[in-house]
C-alpha cells in the first residue's frame, strides 16, 4: 500500500465526483471511506515499520523532489482528516448539496492528506497552499450570511503568511546550497548545515508568522472567527479540526527542527504568545454573543495550549501538546457539528435565540454537554490529558506561563458553561427558535457518537496514542 | 508507619466499591432511562448496598488488622521518565471517610427514593446523584494527588448538575454556575500545586511524595512552600472557607438530598480531608497551620452568626455547614488533623439529620424549601421529625452524651491547650452553634410566634421518608462514643491520635453551649417580637445582613469586572479596533495607493511621453553615474 | 574627454535649438494684434476658411502607395549595378522581390483601392 | 543558392513570409471556404514553430547569430501567436500583420547585430500598431493605436540613439561587448527601448489603453509574444554587460513594475484593463528574472527562471484573453454569477485566474517561486519582498474576480454579445490554454511520483 494513495485517491475521487452529478454524494462517501481504512493500514502492520513505507521520486529539477514518509506524528493526524471528512461527509448526508460541495471535500482531504504526508518542503508547500482552495470555495459557496468577505479575507490572510513562509524556505535551501554546495529540499537534509545569524532569525521569523496565521497565533488570528462563522457546518468542522493543525504541525515538523536553538533561545517570546492566546481567545469566547465565534475563540485559545506543551520542549509536553491537536479535533469538530445543527433548523446562531433545548432535544443536549465539558478539560476526558501534560511540561520550564496556562483553563469554564445554560437550559425568550428545534436524526446521533466515545478513550487511557505521538516528536526533546 | 505493599485480599472489596457504581451508572443510563425512567434508582441502591457493605468490611478489617494498601492500578498517562498513574490507597483516613459517605449516602439515597418520586426529572437526579457518589468514593480512595483531582473535579461536576436539577428556576441555573466557576476558581490552585509538585517531585503519589518529604529530600523548598499554600487555596474552594464560601447558601437552590449529602455531608468535606490526607506536606511549612486556623476560626464565627439571622431552614443549615468547616479547619490549624476528621464524621451525621429533617418539613408543605413565618409549633403535627431534629440539634451544640460534644470538645480542648486568641474563639463558637441551633428549633417546633402560621396542615411523611432521619440521628447520638476506636484507626495513617478529655474542658465547653442555648431560648421565645418587629425596623441592617456583610455584592462586583474586561476584549479591541483597522484595514489603503496611481497619469499622449522622459532620464543617470 | 564632448555637442544642439525658434521674435518688429493684423496678406479679398483646409483622405492612401513602389527604387539601382557580379543569385533574389510587389499590387487592385471614390 | 541568400538560416522567417503571400492570395478570391484564413494562420505559425525546432543550420550569415536559445525563442512566439491565429475574425489584413509581427520576433531572435535588433524590433511594431488599432470598438482602438504608435515609435528612435552611441564605443555593429560611458549611456536607452515594449511602469502608460482597445484575443498576442520579445531584447542587452548599470537598475525597475501593476489593478472595473495592468506586474517578475539573471553573471543555463516564467505565462495569459473572447463580458459587473450560467467555462476561468494568482499547484506558482528563487540566490532580499507582497496583492483582484464569478448572485441580464453559441476553436483554445496552466505547477516532479505509485502498488 503507497503512501502516494492516500492523497491520490479523494484527488482522484474529486475530479470524479465533479463529473457525476447526482451520484458525487455516493463517491464521496465510498473514497472517504476508503481512505480513512488506507490511513489505518499502517497501524495493523506495526508502528515499528512505519519508515518502510516512506517512498520518494527521481530528484529531477535543482534537488526538488516528490517524497512521502510517515511517522508517529503524522499518523495519528491522517487518521484525524480521515475521520472528520467521513464524519462531515454522513452529517451533511441529507442536505441537498451540489456536486460542487462533496468534490471540494474530497480536494480538501486529498490536499491536507498530502501535507502531512509530504517530507520535501516544496511539495509540503505546495499541498499547504492546495488546501486554501477548496476550503475558499466551500466557505463561499455554502457559507452564511457573509461569506464571500469572510472567504476572500480567509484566503488573502492565509495567502499573506504563506508567501513569507515560502520566502524562509527559499532562504534556508539556498543558504544550504551556499554551505554544501547541495541543492537539496528534503525536510532531512535540510536540518544539518542551518543559515546562522540575522538571516537565520529572519528566515526562522518568517517560518513562524507563516505557521503562526494557521495555528492562530493572537495577533494574526482575526480570520478565524470570520471564516468558522460563515462557513457551512462541514467546512467549519474540517478548518477547525485539521486546518489549524497543520500551524502546529508546521511548527512541529519544520520550524523546530530547522531551528532548534534559536526556538530554544526566543521560547519566552513563542511561549509568551501562545499564553497571550490562551487568556486572549479565553476572554473574547466569554464576550460573544454567537455561538460559532464562541466557539472559534476557543479554538484559538486549545491551540494555544498545544503550543505551550511544543515550545516547552519536554517529554510530556511534547507529546500532550501533540495529543491535544487530536483531542481539539475531536471536542471542537463535535461542537461544530451541533452548532451546525441548531443552525440547519433554527437558521439562528445566538445564544439567545435558543432556549429550552434540554426537554426537547435530549440527545443533542447529551453530546453538547460532553463536548463542552470535555473542550473545558474535565478530567476523565481527552481535553484535561493534553492541557495537564502541555501545562505539566511548560511548568518545568517557565512556570508563569503554566499559570497564564492555568488561569485560561479556569476561565474556559466562564465561557463555557453560560453558553450551554444559555442554549440548553433557560427558558426559551422571545424571538427565540427552539419550537423548531428536533432532536438529532439516528445518522447524526451516530456521526456524534463517534465523535464522543474516543473523547472518554483518550480522556481514561490515552497511553498508545501517546506512545505514537512520542515516537513522533520525542527527538524534539531537550 | 508504612503501609504494607503486599495485595491482600481487601484489594477486592475496594475495586468492588468502585466498580459497582459505575455498573450502575452504565446499567441505569443506557438502559433504564430511556426504557424505564422511573425504575433508574434500582440498581443505584443496590450499588449503594454494596458499597456500604464493603465499607463495612474495610473498616472493620483496617481497625481489627490494621489492614490496608497503597497500589497502582493502571498507567494514565506516560510520557517517557514522566508518568501519572491510577491507584488504590486503603488506610484509616480513607477507610474512616469512606464508611462516612457510604453510610450517609446510602441513607440519603433511600430518603431521596420518596422525596424525589414524583419528580420528572427522576432518573436525570439519580444518575447524577450516584456519578457524585462515585466520585466522592474515588476521591476517597485515590492514591496520588492527580487521581484525587479528577475525582474532585467530577464532584464539582456533579454539584453543578444537582444544583442546576431544577433548570427551569433561573436562580437555580445561576447558583449551579456560581458553584461550579467558585470550586473552578479554587481548583485553579490545586492544578498549580499539582504542577508544582510534578516539577519538585516527579511524582505526586502520597506514598513515594512523603517518603521524600520525611527525608527532607526536596530540591525546592519555597516551591513546596507554595504548593501548601495553594492546596489550602484549593480547600478553601471546595470546603466554601472564608474568601470563597458564598457558592453554598446558594447551593440550597438544589433539592434537599443534594444539600443534605453533597453540601453538608461529603463534597464540602472533600477540601478538610484534602488537607488532612496532605498532613505531612501542610503541617511542615511554617505559618501555614495558624493561617488555617485564623481561617477557620473565622469563618465558624462568620457564618455562625449569619446562621443566626437567617429566616429560610435551609439557609441556615448552610451558613451552620460553613461555620463547622470553618471549625474543622480550625481543628487542624490547631494541628489536630484527627479531632477534624472525627468532628468531619460527626457532623456528616447530625448535620445530614437536620438537613432531612427540613427536607421533610418543606416536603410536607410542598415546596422547595420552608421559611421560618411558614413554620412554628411542630412537635404536635410531626413528634418524630421534632425528635429527630431534637437528637441532631442537642449533638450540634455539643451537650454531653452526643456526639457532637464528642468531636467538638477535643477540638476545645486543643484550642484551650493553645490559649490566646484560640480558646476565645473555641468558646464563642460553642456558644454561636448552640444558639441558632437552638433558635431554629424553638422557633420551629415550640409555640407558633403571633407571625408564624403554625402547624396547619404539617403530617409525618412516609416510612422511607422517616426511617434514615432515625438512623442518621441515631448516629449523630452514639456516634461520638466510638473516639477511642477513631483515633487507632487515625493514627495507624500517620494521623496524631486524639486527645484525652480533661474534665475542665468539659465543664467550659458544656457551660459555653448552654449560654448559647439560653440566649436563643430568651430571644426566640421569651420575645417572639425579637426576629420580627425589632428587626423590620432596621431595614439597613438586615439589607446588610442579607448581603453576608458585604461579600455577596463584592463577589458581584468581581464579576462583572471580568465580564467587563472580556467585553472590552472580545468586541471592543478584537472586532472593531485590531480587525477592523490593522487587518481589514490593507485593502481600502491598497485601493487608495491604486486611485493615486490613477490620477498621476491621465489618458493624454503627453503624460505617457513626459514619463517615458523620466525614465530615459532615470536610466541615463543611473548609466553615467553608477 | 568624451564625457566632455557629449556634453559640449548637447549644449551645442540646445543652444541652436533656442536660437531658431525665437531668432524672428528678437529681430522682428513686435506683432501687432489688433484687427487685421493676423490676416495673411494685407490685400485681396480675406480668406474663406482656414490655409491648411483638409484633403480628401483618399489622397493620403494614393502618397503611401507612391512611397512604397518608389522605395523599391532605392533597392533596384544597386541590384542593378551590382548584376554582373553576382549573377544568377542577384537575380533570383530581384526577382522574387520584384513579383511580391506586383502581387501586392494585384491584391490592391483587386480590394478596390486604386479607385477614387468621391 | 549561396551563402549570400541564408535559406536555411531563415527558414522560419521565410515560412512565416509564404504565409504572408498565401494570405494575401487567399484574401483576393472571391467565394472563399469559410475556415480557410485561419487554416492558413494556423498552419503557416506551426510550419514556422517545427522549421525553428527542426535542426541548427550550419551557415552563419554575416548579420545573423543562431543558436538552439534563439530557436526555442523562435517556437515561443510562434506558440504566443497560436490562439490569436485560432480565434481571429475572417480578414486577411490582421493574418498578414499576425505574420509580420512574429517574423519581426524571429529576427530579433537570431539577430548577430545591432542591425538586424533593430530591424526585428521595428517589423514587430509596426504591425502590432495596426493590429490594435483594428479592436471592434472602432473610436477607442483607434485613438489607442495612435498612442502606441507614436509611443513605439518614440521608443524605436530611443533604441536607434542607443545604438548609434554603443556604436561609437565598440566600432562596430555586431552585439559585442563594449565599455565606456557611451556604451552605458548606449545600452541605458536601448534598455529602455526594451523596457518599453515590455511594459515596465514608468514606461508602462500605453499599455493599458492598447490591451483594453484591441480584441482581446489581440491583446493576448501582446502580452505573451510581444512581452516575450521585449523580454529577448532586455536579455540580449543585458548579456552584453552583465555588470552594466542597465543590469544593475534591472531589479529596481522589477520592483516598481510589480506593484504598481498589481496596485493599479485593484481599481479597475473594465475586466481587460484590469488583465492588462495584471500583466504590467507580471512584466515586473520578468524584469526581477532577468535582473536576478544578470546580477549572476548572465550564463546561459541561468536564466531557466526566466523562460519558465514566459512559458508559464504564455498559457496563463492567452488563456484569460481568450476566455474574454469566448464570454464576452467585459466588465466585472457583468461576471458576476457566471458560474451559475456556464460551470464549465468558469471553472476554467477559476483554474486561470488562480494560476495568474501564483496560487499552487498551478503554473503560475512555480514561475513565481523560481523568480523568488532566483532573487533570493542572489541575495535581493528586499526584492524577494516585494515580489510576495505584489504576489499577495494580485491575488486580491483575482480572487474579486473569481468571487464575482462564483459567489455573487447574477445582477441583470448578461450582455448580447455573452448570448452566442461558443465555437469549437474557442472551446479548444481554452482548454489548451486552462490545463496546463492548471497543472503545471507540480507536474514535472509528479510524473516521477506517480511512476513511483504505479511501481510501490
Amino acid at each position: 500500500m503507497s503512501l502516494s494513495a492516500l492523497w491520490l485517491l479523494p484527488a482522484a475521487a474529486a475530479l470524479l465526483a465533479a463529473c457525476c452529478g447526482r451520484q458525487a454524494r455516493a463517491v464521496a462517501l465510498g473514497a472517504a471511506a476508503a481512505t480513512l481504512g488506507m490511513s489505518l493500514m499502517p497501524a495493523w502492520a506495526g508502528l515499528d515499520s512505519l519508515s518502510r513505507l516512506s517512498y520518494a521520486g527521481p530528484a529531477w529539477f535543482y534537488g526538488i523532489r516528490y517524497s512521502v514518509a510517515v511517522d508517529g506524528l503524522s499518523l495519528p493526524l491522517l487518521w484525524l482528516t480521515a475521520f472528520l471528512t467521513l464524519i462531515v461527509i454522513l452529517f451533511s448526508w441529507r442536505g441537498r448539496f451540489s456536486s460542487g460541495y462533496w468534490a471540494a471535500f474530497l480536494a480538501l482531504e486529498a490536499a491536507l492528506m498530502g501535507v502531512f504526508l509530504m517530507r520535501d518542503l516544496f511539495f509540503f508547500y505546495l499541498f499547504w497552499e492546495a488546501a486554501l482552495i477548496p476550503m475558499f470555495f466551500i466557505i463561499g459557496l455554502w457559507g452564511s450570511a457573509n461569506r464571500r468577505h469572510a472567504a476572500v479575507k480567509f484566503f488573502l490572510f492565509t495567502f499573506a503568511g504563506s508567501v513569507l513562509m515560502l520566502l524562509g524556505f527559499l532562504v534556508i535551501v539556498t543558504q544550504h546550497h551556499l554551505a554544501t554546495g547541495v541543492w537539496t529540499w528534503d525536510m532531512e537534509l535540510l536540518k544539518s548545515p542551518r543559515p546562522g545569524g540575522a538571516l537565520g532569525l529572519a528566515s526562522f521569523l518568517a517560518l513562524v508568522v507563516g505557521f503562526g496565521v494557521k495555528v492562530p497565533l493572537v495577533p494574526l488570528h482575526t480570520w478565524l472567527p470570520d471564516a468558522h462563522t460563515e462557513a457551512p457546518v462541514g467546512g467549519s468542522v474540517m478548518l477547525a479540526g485539521v486546518m489549524l493543525k497543520m500551524g502546529v504541525y508546521g511548527f512541529l515538523r519544520v520550524a523546530i527542527p530547522f531551528f532548534p536553538e534559536l526556538c530554544w533561545r526566543l521560547l519566552p517570546w513563542l511561549g509568551g504568545v501562545a499564553a497571550v492566546g490562551v487568556i486572549y481567545g479565553a476572554l473574547c469566547a466569554m464576550a460573544q454573543q454567537d455561538l460559532k465565534r464562541l466557539v472559534a475563540y476557543s479554538s484559538v485559545a486549545h491551540l494555544g495550549f498545544c503550543l505551550l506543551g511544543i515550545f516547552s520542549r519536554t517529554q510530556e509536553g511534547l507529546a500532550g501538546g501533540s495529543l491535544q491537536l487530536l483531542n481539539h479535533g475531536l471536542t471542537t469538530g463535535a461542537l461544530f457539528l451541533l452548532v451546525g445543527a441548531l443552525y440547519e433548523r433554527g437558521h439562528k446562531r445566538g445564544l439567545s435565540d435558543f432556549g429550552g433545548l434540554a426537554g426537547r432535544a435530549p440527545w443533542l443536549t447529551f453530546f453538547f454537554g460532553v463536548s463542552i465539558f470535555a473542550s473545558i478539560g474535565l478530567p476523565g476526558l481527552n481535553g484535561f490529558v493534553g492541557e495537564f501534560m502541555s501545562l505539566a511540561g511548560m511548568m518545568v520550564r517557565l512556570p508563569v506561563l503554566a499559570l497564564a496556562g492555568v488561569i485560561g483553563v479556569t476561565l474556559a469554564a466562564a465561557y463555557a458553561l453560560p453558553a450551554f445554560s444559555a442554549v440548553f437550559l433557560a427558558e426559551p425568550g422571545e424571538g427565540s427558535v427552539s419550537a423548531m428545534i428536533s432532536d438529532l436524526s439516528a445518522l447524526e446521533a451516530l456521526t456524534l457518537a463517534a465523535l464522543v466515545l474516543p473523547m472518554l478513550a483518550i480522556g481514561l487511557h490515552p497511553g498508545p496514542l501517546l506512545a505514537l505521538l512520542r515516537s513522533g516528536v520525542g527527538g524534539l526533546a531537550l | 508507619m508504612a503501609i504494607p505493599g503486599g495485595v491482600p485480599l481487601l484489594l477486592l472489596p475496594a475495586l468492588a466499591v468502585l466498580l459497582a457504581p459505575v455498573l450502575a451508572l452504565l446499567f441505569g443510563f443506557f438502559i433504564l432511562r430511556p426504557a424505564a425512567p422511573r425504575r433508574t434508582h434500582l440498581p443505584i441502591l443496590l450499588s449503594c448496598a454494596v458499597v456500604a457493605a464493603c465499607a463495612v468490611l474495610i473498616v472493620s478489617r483496617v481497625y481489627l488488622f490494621g489492614e490496608g494498601f497503597d497500589i497502582p492500578v493502571a498507567h494514565w498517562m506516560v510520557a517517557g521518565a514522566w508518568s501519572v498513574s491510577f491507584g488504590l490507597r486503603v488506610d484509616g483516613l480513607s477507610s474512616v471517610m469512606l464508611a462516612m459517605v457510604a453510610v450517609v449516602g446510602g441513607l440519603i439515597h433511600l430518603w431521596a427514593c420518596e422525596y424525589m418520586a414524583h419528580d420528572e426529572g427522576f432518573s436525570r437526579f439519580f444518575l447524577a446523584f450516584h456519578l457524585f457518589f462515585l466520585s466522592m468514593i474515588g476521591l476517597v480512595l485515590s492514591n496520588s494527588y492527580v487521581e484525587l483531582y479528577l475525582f474532585w473535579e467530577l464532584t464539582g461536576l456533579s454539584s453543578y448538575l444537582l444544583i442546576g436539577h431544577w433548570y427551569h428556576k433561573a436562580s437555580a441555573r445561576r447558583a449551579a454556575f456560581q458553584a461550579f466557576m467558585t470550586n473552578r476558581i479554587g481548583d485553579l490552585g490545586f492544578f498549580l500545586a499539582l504542577l508544582i509538585l510534578l516539577r519538585v517531585f516527579g511524582d505526586t503519589r502520597f506514598l513515594t511524595l512523603f517518603r521524600s518529604l520525611k527525608a527532607g529530600a526536596v530540591g525546592d523548598p519555597e516551591a513546596v512552600t507554595l504548593a501548601g499554600w495553594l492546596l489550602f487555596w484549593a480547600a478553601c474552594g471546595k470546603s466554601a472557607q472564608f474568601p470563597l464560601y458564598f457558592w453554598l447558601p446558594d447551593a440550597m437552590e438544589g433539592p434537599t438530598p443534594v444539600s443534605a449529602l453533597m453540601h453538608a455531608a461529603t463534597m464540602v468535606t472533600a477540601g478538610i480531608f484534602l488537607l488532612v490526607r496532605s498532613w505531612p506536606l501542610i503541617g511542615g511549612i511554617p505559618g501555614l497551620p495558624a493561617a488555617i486556623a485564623a481561617v477557620g476560626a473565622f469563618t465558624a464565627l462568620f457564618a455562625g452568626v449569619l446562621a443566626g439571622t437567617r429566616r429560610d431552614l435551609k439557609r441556615i443549615l448552610a451558613y451552620s455547614t460553613v461555620s463547622h468547616l470553618g471549625i474543622m479547619a480550625f481543628a487542624i490549624g490547631l494541628s489536630q488533623p484527627a479531632c477534624a476528621i472525627f468532628h468531619l464524621v460527626t457532623h456528616g451525621f447530625f448535620k445530614a439529620a437536620l438537613f432531612l429533617c427540613a427536607g421533610n418539613i418543606a416536603h410536607a408543605l410542598g415546596q422547595p424549601s420552608a421559611d421560618l413565618d411558614q413554620v412554628g409549633g411542630l412537635r404536635k403535627t410531626m413528634p418524630l421529625t421534632f425528635l429527630c431534629f431534637a437528637l441532631a440539634a442537642f449533638s450540634l451544640a455539643g451537650i454531653w452524651p452526643f456526639a457532637g460534644f464528642y468531636s467538638k470538645d477535643a477540638i476545645l480542648d486543643a484550642a484551650l491547650a493553645a490559649g490566646g486568641w484560640r480558646a476565645l474563639c473555641g468558646l464563642l463558637i460553642g456558644a454561636v452553634s448552640a444558639f441558632y441551633i437552638f433558635r431554629m428549633l424553638f422557633l420551629t417546633f415550640f409555640g407558633p410566634s403571633p407571625r408564624q402560621k403554625g402547624p396547619a396542615h404539617f403530617h409525618e411523611p412516609g416510612a422511607l421518608g422517616t426511617v434514615p432521619v432515625l438512623f442518621l440521628s441515631l448516629g449523630a447520638l452514639s456516634v461520638g462514643w466510638l473516639h477511642n476506636g477513631f483515633s487507632t484507626m487515625l493514627s495507624r495513617s500517620g494521623v496524631p491520635a486524639l486527645p484525652e478529655l480533661s474534665s475542665r474542658v468539659t465543664l467550659l465547653g458544656s457551660a459555653a453551649a448552654l449560654a448559647g442555648v439560653l440566649l436563643a431560648y430568651v430571644l426566640a421565645l421569651g420575645l417572639p417580637k425579637w426576629d420580627w418587629e425589632w428587626r423590620e425596623r432596621r431595614p439597613r441592617l438586615e439589607r446588610w445582613l442579607a448581603q453576608d456583610l458585604g461579600v455577596k455584592p463584592a463577589v458581584a462586583a468581581c464579576a462583572a469586572f471580568v465580564r467587563r474586561l472580556a467585553g472590552i476584549l472580545g468586541q471592543g479591541w478584537d472586532k472593531n479596533i485590531w480587525d477592523r483597522w490593522f487587518i481589514e484595514g490593507w485593502p481600502p489603503a491598497a485601493l487608495g495607493l491604486g486611485e493615486l496611481g490613477q490620477e498621476l497619469a491621465g489618458g493624454g499622449l503627453n503624460d505617457y511621453l513626459w514619463w517615458m522622459a523620466v525614465a530615459v532620464a532615470a536610466l541615463l543617470y543611473g548609466a553615467l553615474r553608477l | 574627454m568624451t564625457a566632455l564632448a557629449m556634453a559640449l555637442d548637447a549644449a551645442f544642439t540646445l543652444a541652436l535649438l533656442l536660437v531658431f525658434s525665437n531668432v524672428n521674435r528678437w529681430l522682428g518688429p513686435a506683432p501687432r494684434h489688433e484687427g487685421d493684423g493676423q490676416l495673411p496678406y494685407e490685400t485681396g479679398m480675406p480668406p474663406i476658411e482656414r490655409a491648411e483646409g483638409s484633403m480628401a483622405v483618399a489622397y493620403y492612401r494614393f502618397a503611401v502607395l507612391f512611397v512604397v513602389f518608389d522605395v523599391d527604387l532605392a533597392f533596384l539601382l544597386p541590384w542593378a549595378l551590382s548584376r554582373p557580379v553576382f549573377g544568377a543569385a542577384a537575380a533570383t533574389a530581384m526577382s522574387v522581390f520584384v513579383g511580391l510587389l506586383l502581387l501586392l499590387l494585384a491584391y490592391l487592385w483587386r480590394k478596390g483601392v486604386l479607385e477614387c471614390k468621391r | 543558392m549561396s551563402s549570400f541568400l541564408p535559406i536555411e538560416a531563415l527558414a522560419p522567417q521565410l515560412a512565416l513570409a509564404a504565409g504572408v503571400v498565401a494570405a494575401l492570395l487567399a484574401g483576393m478570391l472571391k467565394e472563399r471556404p469559410r475556415g480557410l484564413l485561419r487554416a492558413v494562420a494556423v498552419s503557416a505559425l506551426l510550419a514556422a514553430a517545427l522549421l525553428a525546432g527542426a535542426s541548427l543550420p550550419s551557415a552563419h550569415p554575416p548579420l545573423l547569430r543562431l543558436d538552439r536559445i534563439g530557436l526555442c525563442w523562435q517556437e515561443l512566439f510562434c506558440l504566443g501567436a497560436l490562439p490569436l491565429a485560432v480565434l481571429m475574425e475572417e480578414d486577411e489584413i490582421p493574418v498578414a500583420l499576425l505574420f509580420g509581427s512574429v517574423l519581426g520576433m524571429g529576427l530579433l531572435a537570431a539577430a548577430g547585430s545591432f542591425l538586424t535588433l533593430f530591424l526585428g524590433l521595428e517589423l514587430m511594431s509596426l504591425p502590432a500598431y495596426l493590429l490594435v488599432s483594428r479592436g471592434r470598438r472602432e473610436e477607442e482602438a483607434r485613438e489607442a493605436g495612435l498612442k502606441y504608435f507614436f509611443a513605439g515609435s518614440t521608443a524605436g528612435a530611443l533604441f536607434l540613439l542607443g545604438m548609434t552611441l554603443y556604436y561609437a564605443a565598440s566600432r562596430s555593429l555586431a552585439l559585442a561587448p563594449a565599455s565606456g560611458p557611451l556604451a552605458q549611456a548606449g545600452l541605458a536607452l536601448m534598455g529602455a527601448a526594451a523596457l518599453f515594449k515590455i511594459g515596465a511602469v514608468p514606461l508602462h502608460f500605453w499599455l493599458p489603453d492598447a490591451y483594453e482597445a484591441a480584441d482581446p484575443e489581440v491583446a493576448g498576442f501582446l502580452s505573451t509574444s510581444m512581452k516575450a520579445a521585449g523580454v529577448l531584447l532586455l536579455m540580449r542587452l543585458a548579456e552584453l554587460a552583465p555588470s552594466s548599470a542597465l543590469a544593475r537598475v534591472l531589479p529596481a525597475f522589477g520592483v516598481m513594475t510589480m506593484l504598481a501593476g498589481a496596485f493599479l489593478a485593484l481599481r479597475q472595473q473594465r475586466l481587460q484593463r484590469l488583465l492588462a495592468y495584471s500583466s504590467i506586474s507580471h512584466a515586473g517578475f520578468m524584469i526581477l528574472g532577468v535582473g536576478a539573471w544578470a546580477a549572476q553573471g548572465a550564463t546561459g543555463a541561468g536564466a531557466a527562471a526566466v523562460y519558465y516564467y514566459l512559458i508559464a505565462y504564455l498559457f496563463m495569459s492567452n488563456g484569460a484573453f481568450a476566455f474574454l473572447k469566448t464570454s464576452g463580458l467585459s466588465t466585472r459587473a457583468q461576471l458576476r454569477g457566471y458560474a451559475q450560467r456556464e460551470p464549465r467555462l468558469a471553472a476554467l476561468l477559476a483554474a486561470l485566474l488562480l494560476s495568474l494568482g501564483g496560487v499552487p499547484p498551478t503554473a503560475g506558482f512555480l514561475a513565481k517561486l523560481l523568480i523568488l528563487w532566483e532573487t533570493v540566490r542572489c541575495g535581493l532580499y528586499g526584492a524577494a519582498l516585494a515580489g510576495a507582497l505584489a504576489a499577495l496583492v494580485s491575488l486580491g483582484y483575482y480572487l474579486a474576480l473569481i468571487r464575482d464569478a462564483y459567489f455573487e448572485p447574477a445582477a441583470g441580464q448578461p450582455p448580447p454579445a455573452a448570448l452566442r453559441r461558443h465555437s469549437s476553436g474557442e472551446r479548444l483554445v481554452l482548454l489548451a490554454c486552462a490545463i496546463p496552466s492548471a497543472l503545471l505547477g507540480f507536474f514535472p516532479w509528479l510524473a516521477g511520483g506517480l511512476a513511483g505509485v504505479l511501481s510501490g502498488l
